[in-house]
């Protein structure tokens, strides 16, 4: 017997998109229930029926909107830290992607269980401007990279040292590791974004369902925000985070 | 079958279908379908502009609203069950004058017809309300949430008691001429007897059912997966005890209702006018299909073209026996 | 996840596995574990025979038989309906003089752990049937239906307020030795008033929870699709609204639970025991899969080894707060 | 949106037993909701889940078993009319190839609303020894044999004619359908069965939930038997028939 067939629509990001040869939006998903694993049918020439894009994206660092036209030259140009753990590069690969495109520098951190699950977003890291993205790697089985989990780049030599010229940080992944990188920007006084992960029932901010605490003075009544419609991106240092992840111990 | 777009004989009956008549009157709201969105669902009718807006569907029952802001409840708040979905906002809204101030002009502007689903603690709280909207343009009538299974209230709810719903609907008939629709709660031992008291107190109307009082829980967390431990039940799960309920009160008590719990189609629509709804709302199912509502007025009128009925309102209590 | 029996690890935990502890008491009913097939889904234990034998589980309770012999509601009985189903059985049964003559023996000889699952009309047959099965050898234990919706009795159940619960209890309590476990309806307003009334008069455990009464319509024939009209929805759609009731009972009465509604896999059960369960019960989704007790049985062997647990009991209640 | 995925097994009749090259067992279905949805996405080598056979099947002619290793002669062997209508031809399939094989003749009367629909039935019947299987049709359009319903061929010459020398009638398809050929038979006294259909839950006999109400004298207090279990197929004379078919007006 297979798992109950889903009902609602189930939320991915966008992990590239090709506007030449007709076009086409990517997306990276794990299997992890019977949505994921229903997608899992689909084949080459099969109609997906999607609603998007929905929400708050990253927020391009600022210099560069002048600059669309004009890219930086690689020495000035604005240097952004992108640190993604397993599913969380999603995102994070279309960013980087962009970045590069707009003249951006970027440095990425990605963190994996096992060398394997790292390849396809490797590859389309690699296929960006190589002077621009620079990708650097953990696995928590030392089958690539550092060995241990995406944070620990952060503080390990040499790359710690190479961070001083960072102008913003955007992550995505598991909850643990995001809250660790936005304690490591607000102590530096740099600007960056997380892009969180709720269930989400509308997408588009009519039910409240996918509501998470803002962060507030002590003693406050609680303010929410809709991670389907003010998010997913949210600014570090705007929403409570939980320590421990859903479904996790 | 009749139901749904790709019907082969739709094109077929594009002319029998202009003819039919949709319309129908839920206790003095004049709608001109059936099909209305139920309350949480749609906002405040503009969430899902560009697929589907407040004037295309019968009416709008907006997001419960209170006298005063409320925050709503802690997350997680919904989780998926088995076809079907807890949900536990705990009335997240902005107080019922920023709805008059903000959000009632844009529906008015829009020609949307307009049901305000309010809610309160207290019979006076609710009274308030009531003469507020009175006072406000453009709503066509009060859904009355006497039944939400997500406020941590020591468990004592409006909605399952004879005497309470008698107490709340009459406060509120003496507030405003507006009709008034209590939307009774499903966790009760005889809905008939609930509906019966509303009846007495002078309700126009019954909206048919709100959620069903469940949980789901995290086994490798150990805890409830929702942050207010209980959540109601939502979608296709509950249609055969919402149909259930609306054919028993359809039966003993001579209101028209609005039913709804778990439509998906214009099948299930049917389903709930045949058994005695007037109207139908649709709920959950805007999430899994945004223009659902569209396509379940769209099988409606297929299927009274293709059974030759010229009258929405023909299908009233029609499977009743 | 530690569920089913694909587990990567499951080979790996064979050797701890072994050494997990699945007994449970349930009111004085000794169960070598906790998964119990459901009265009315596994007939008198044998039909499943060559797939799933009555000995293999926990135990199992029997199709609910009452005093004299009964020949069921008018067809249809059951329609599928969303991760659900909707039954009328009407309680067909030979009655309690063959269930003790031909079927208890069997039963008895496979070393099967049996529950008699009774039901009646009044106080007083209730009362006979539990006599009857004192006397029989074999029985661990009486389930006493006070709660079935499919019967037509003018919508008066037993099950449905506290008076008739204490008082049918309080019968049979006086006619029988044998562990008494009031199953309750979950069709009421307050299911910890239902169980606080049934621990009153004695019950010595609860089991939760039967099905919820619902319909559905046939929009091509106009009229409700079982013989009956009302059935009662079983099946996955149900879990939340029992994960609930079990949960809710467990917190305010201090009896042992049998719980169940919708259980499809070992996860299923956990979140049953965690909430407050002590066993399980699994009805419809033996029909999906007729051995789904045994994969329950080692899927809940396999989450404790893969949790460093040692007895199942440790689950019991784990996610109430 | 597809439709609900089914949470019950759905019953089929065997509409063919190959026991040669490996063995195979050929259903016959028609897509009618969910299930028959479902299985339309079956592809060669993937693994169905399934309970059976179940219930009882049609009972051989009774001469019949003795004779297995010494078929009758054509002249002299008993003679069976089967009556199919629609997907009702299914398990009729079946019973006219192992009627052939025992040495019985077969008359195969199958009625269906186009031509079209019945060449996947006709060309397995046409496999079987051509002498003792012969095939009647009908259909509502008129697009293949005679047009109207397939009972009206009970009554049509000139095959009223030869129907003299019948000794048992099988049947199966819609229930108005199948009360007409039971009327039939009653009145002529052959003996004969019908498979009926009705919605089943556990599929053998645990559930009571696919009971058909038996035939008993006025009065006497109903008495049910199990459709999947005491039946299917059960004796003319024997099940209380529905003048009108479940889902239709
Ligand atoms: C904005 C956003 C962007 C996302 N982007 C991506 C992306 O790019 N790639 C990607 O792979 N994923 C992404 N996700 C996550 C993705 O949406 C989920 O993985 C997906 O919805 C899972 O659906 P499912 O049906 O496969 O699993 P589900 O069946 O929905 O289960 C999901 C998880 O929840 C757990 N769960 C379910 N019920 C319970 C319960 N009662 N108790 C405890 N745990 C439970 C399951 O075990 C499972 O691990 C994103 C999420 C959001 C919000
Ligand atoms: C013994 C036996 C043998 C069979 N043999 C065959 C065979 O060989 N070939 C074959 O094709 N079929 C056969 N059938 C029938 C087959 O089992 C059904 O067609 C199948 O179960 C349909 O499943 P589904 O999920 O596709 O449709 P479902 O979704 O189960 O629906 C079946 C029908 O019921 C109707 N229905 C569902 N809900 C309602 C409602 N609320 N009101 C009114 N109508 C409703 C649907 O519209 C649909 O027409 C047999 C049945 C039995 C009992
Ligand atoms: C996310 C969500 C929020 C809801 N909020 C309200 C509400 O504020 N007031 C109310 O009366 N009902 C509320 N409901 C109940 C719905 O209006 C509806 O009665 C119920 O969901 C059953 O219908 P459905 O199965 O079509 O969703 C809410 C339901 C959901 C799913
Ligand atoms: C076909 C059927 C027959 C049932 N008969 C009985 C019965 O005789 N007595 C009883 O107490 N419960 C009966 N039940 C209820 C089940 O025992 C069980 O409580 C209910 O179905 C919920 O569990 P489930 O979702 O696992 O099926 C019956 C359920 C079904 C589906
Ligand atoms: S998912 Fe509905 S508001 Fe975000
Ligand atoms: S389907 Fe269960 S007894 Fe026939």
């Amino acid at each position: 017997h297979s798992p109950a067939q889903p009902l609602l629509r189930r939320p991915f990001s966008i992990y590239d998109i090709d506007s030449n040869a007709g076009g086409s939006v990517t997306i990276l998903y794990g299997v992890r229930g019977a949505g994921t694993l229903l997608l899992t049918n689909a084949r080459p020439g099969d109609c997906l029926d999607v609603m998007g894009p929905l929400g708050r994206g990253f927020t391009l660092p600022e210099s560069q909107s002048q600059s669309q036209s004009q890219p930086h030259s690689p020495a000035r140009s604005p240097h952004a830290l992108l640190i993604g753990g397993g599913l969380g590069i999603a995102p994070l690969v279309f960013l980087a992607r962009t970045l590069a495109r707009a003249g951006c520098r970027a440095t990425v951190l990605y963190g994996a269980n096992t060398a394997s699950q790292m390849q396809p977003a490797l590859l389309r890291l690699q296929a960006s401007r190589a002077e621009s993205v620079r990708v650097f790697t953990t696995t928590l089985d030392g089958s690539a990279g550092l060995a241990g989990i995406v944070t620990d780049l952060l503080t390990a030599e040499p790359l710690a040292a190479e961070l001083g010229d960072i102008d913003s940080i955007y992550t995505c992944g598991p909850e643990p590791m995001m809250a660790a990188v936005e304690q490591f920007a607000l102590a530096r006084r740099i600007r960056g974004e997380m892009s969180l992960e709720t269930s989400l029932a509308c997408g588009v901010g009519a039910c409240l369902g996918c509501a998470r605490r803002l962060k507030a003075g002590p003693g406050a009544s609680p303010v929410y925000a809709r991670v389907c419609k003010d998010g997913p991106v949210f600014s570090f240092g705007q929403v409570e985070l939980n320590p421990i992840a859903y479904g996790e111990e | 079958m009749h139901v749904g777009r790709v019907d082969a004989r739709a094109a077929a009956n594009d002319h029998v279908e202009a003819q039919v008549d949709l319309r129908v009157n839920l206790g003095g709201m004049e709608l001109a379908n059936p099909v209305v969105m139920a309350s949480g669902t749609f906002g405040y009718g503009f969430d899902y502009e560009g697929l589907i807006g407040p004037e295309t569907v019968g009416a709008v029952c907006v997001k419960g609203t209170t006298l005063l802001p409320r925050a709503g409840n802690k997350p997680p708040r919904i989780i998926e069950t088995p076809s079907g979905m807890l949900n536990s906002i705990g009335l997240e809204n902005p107080g019922i004058e920023t709805f008059i101030r903000e959000h009632l002009p844009r529906l008015r502007e829009r020609g949307a017809t307009v049901i305000a689903n309010i809610a309160g603690d207290t019979a006076l709280e609710y009274a308030k309300i009531a003469e507020r909207l009175e006072a406000a343009p453009g709503v066509a009538g009060i859904e009355l949430n006497v039944s939400c299974p997500n406020i941590a209230r020591g468990g004592a709810h409006f909605g399952v008691d004879q005497a309470s719903i008698h107490k709340v609907i009459r406060a509120i008939k003496q507030a405003t001429s507006l009709p008034v629709m209590p939307k009774l709660s499903p966790n009760v031992t005889d809905i008939v007897a609930m509906a019966a008291a509303a009846q007495e107190a002078g309700a126009d109307a019954i909206s048919l059912i709100n959620t069903l009082l469940a949980m789901a829980i995290d086994i490798e967390a150990r805890r409830p997966v929702l942050g207010n431990v209980f959540g109601g039940l939502s979608g296709p799960a509950i249609k055969p005890v919402a149909l259930r309920m609306v054919y028993q009160v359809a039966k003993e008590v001579d209101l028209p209702i609005l039913g709804g719990g778990g439509i998906m189609c214009a099948r299930d629509a049917i389903e709930f006018m045949m058994a005695g709804a007037t109207a139908v709302s649709i709920g959950t199912g805007t999430f899994v299909n945004p223009t659902l509502a569209i396509d379940v007025i769209d099988g409606m009128r297929s299927y009274l073209a293709g059974h030759n009925l010229t009258s929405v309102r023909s299908l009233v209590g029609a499977a009743i026996i």
